[in-house]
């Protein structure tokens, strides 16, 4: 099956980033496709490259980098980003616009949301 | 419909707006904070049971372990991750954000 | 902008957020927009506090901020006819229907165009037939 | 004791959490989604009452006017951030976030 | 990093969160530390979904996250005596004062300290002797 | 009177941190010392120097370092910041430790929070 998944709050703030990854890594290991990752609203500072999070804690961008390294489709809206100066993202995430968000919606067959 | 709710019954109404809008054959997956609403003796077991009384109702085990949730109104279905996969590949899915 | 697909994928927008206290209400309109213009056939639901954004009158002046109004006035270009609003979230929010704002005009008729008050149960039998679900 | 409540009464229990803890020559202070609270004729009409019984209630008028809440529960007094920050002067401040 | 000042300024923390939903519970701890070793006089006040946090047996390993204990160890060594617990908030989430977890033991007799549960006519009076409230 | 103020929400996602400068304009119309501005959890995001609004929305950060340009203290938690990528901030404001809004809250006459 081919699953996209939005995510609308930051990292660390909500715990609605870390549900997405684990919600992700169980959908793969069941065999399924993820069609794309939509960082939405707030959601766009998960891809943040400039956080440096205490080496004790999980490290959230480079989480969604690794995921993104594997070959999937990993996108920050570009608005939202810029609005909130999260400019600067991890390797194999792509900035890009809405109708990105709408063509993995679209695609897929099965859309999940992720939020505060 | 899967609908997802996130939110404490106690300071939130989200599960309370969900609950009217469930249908038949649906299901309700309770996760992060939402999953507060499984304790038993609280204000709000009684919304939790309707609930129970006309769909399945999920918790996500994870979520459950880090608020110390250990005793469940009857009825309420602990699940993982990987279950939370299996309910989407069943149904349609609405997040009660 | 419009692309033609020949399987036509049924779209809900739920709006649940009050606006102006955060941005959802305004990020999700721009959304809405944008997977109608993919194609998709959006219907743009109201629950909740997102009632409150369909409220006639609303001026975000004094506030310093921009407000949305512009997107209600693109949803005709964009061709979502389906602009629903629960009928028991305004009841209890003490808005009547003479409260709500219009949602443009009709391209043909001129006519203006009003968001439909409608049950629950109708907004969830709607929600059974869509292909997917964005929360806003 | 200056409370600040920001949230709606419809989604969110923070005006009744607040009310609890009110004590006599208090006030309280609507603002952002707060001031959805002021509208006649809601579900939460007898709580904005019972506040106003026992203290003194101000809301911000740019956030009224933002949201098009122009009827309100009588007794609310509409303020501007002068008004806030001379609320701020006479008294401490307890933040409902 | 104790500082000495001539008066000292009582300021209160209120936790209204529930914990691991959101990230305040964890950050509001690290600043009441700190805010008591620069020589106020803190109290911490759990009220609403902040009972949670003082929940005996939370267990965040399968979540991933590193969650918070390590701050409740913390409080004795801040100097932080007061630790309030709201009585109304904990009975309607169904939690008693078995369920509470320990914070701290006393640093001379070895005793385990535990949050104090009170009404909240209490907490209300003791705000109102407060310099500053920060709310998390 | 000396206020500090405390903010603990990111810029356009809430409404928080505009309500706060809205208030902080007005004490100092009415003759007040802002004892300082203290940015935590995703307040810290307000001074970001990366965000890029809309021409026709109001930029915040720019907002909050002309506050810092009339000598007002303002100031980002820096673990808060590292954690979140907040780590380019507008001048005039300054990353330091939670000691900061200790030492604000201990000196201000008031404390005014704003958040979620």
């Amino acid at each position: 099956m081919k699953i996209a998944v939005c995510i609308g709050e930051g990292p660390y703030n909500h715990e609605a980033a870390d549900s997405a990854y684990h919600f992700i890594r169980a959908a793969l290991d069941r065999g399924h496709q993820i069609q794309g990752i939509f960082f939405y609203h707030d959601g766009v500072h998960n891809v943040n490259a400039l956080m440096e999070p205490p080496q004790d804690e999980r490290h959230m961008a480079n989480r969604w980098s690794a995921l993104g390294a594997t070959g999937i489709h990993i996108v920050a809206c570009v608005t939202a980003a810029k609005r909130r100066g999260a400019m600067e993202q991890v390797a194999h995430v792509e900035l890009a616009g809405l109708g990105q968000l709408a063509m993995m919606t679209i695609q897929a067959d099965r859309l999940v949301c992720f939020g505060d | 419909m899967l609908h997802t709710v996130n939110k404490s019954p106690f300071q939130h109404t989200t599960l309370a707006d969900c609950a009217r809008f469930l249908r038949s054959g649906d299901v309700v997956l309770l996760l992060e904070d939402g999953v507060l609403a499984c304790q038993v003796g609280t204000l709000h077991v009684a919304l939790v049971e309707g609930i129970l009384q006309r769909v399945a109702v999920y918790a996500l085990g994870a979520d459950l372990k880090a608020r110390a949730i250990t005793e469940l109104i009857p009825g309420i279905q602990v699940t993982d991750y990987a279950g939370f996969v299996s309910l989407v590949e069943q149904h349609k899915v609405h997040a009660w954000l | 902008m419009r692309t033609v697909l020949t399987d036509v994928k049924k779209i809900m927008c739920t709006v649940r957020r009050a606006p102006h206290g955060s941005i959802y209400v305004q990020e999700g309109l721009e959304a809405a927009l944008i997977v109608a213009a993919y194609g998709a056939e959006v219907s743009l639901v109201f629950m909740d506090d997102g009632v409150f954004a369909l409220k006639r009158g609303q001026d975000t002046q004094e506030l310093g901020t921009k407000g949305f109004a512009a997107a209600y006035g693109a949803l005709m270009d964009h061709d979502i006819q389906c602009v629903l609003v629960d009928r028991h979230a305004m009841a209890v929010r003490g808005m009547t229907e003479a409260d709500l704002l219009s949602i443009g005009q009709d391209a043909e008729t001129g006519e203006l165009r009003w968001p439909r008050v409608v049950e629950a149960g109708e907004i969830a039998a709607l929600m059974a037939e869509q292909h997917s679900i964005l929360s806003f």
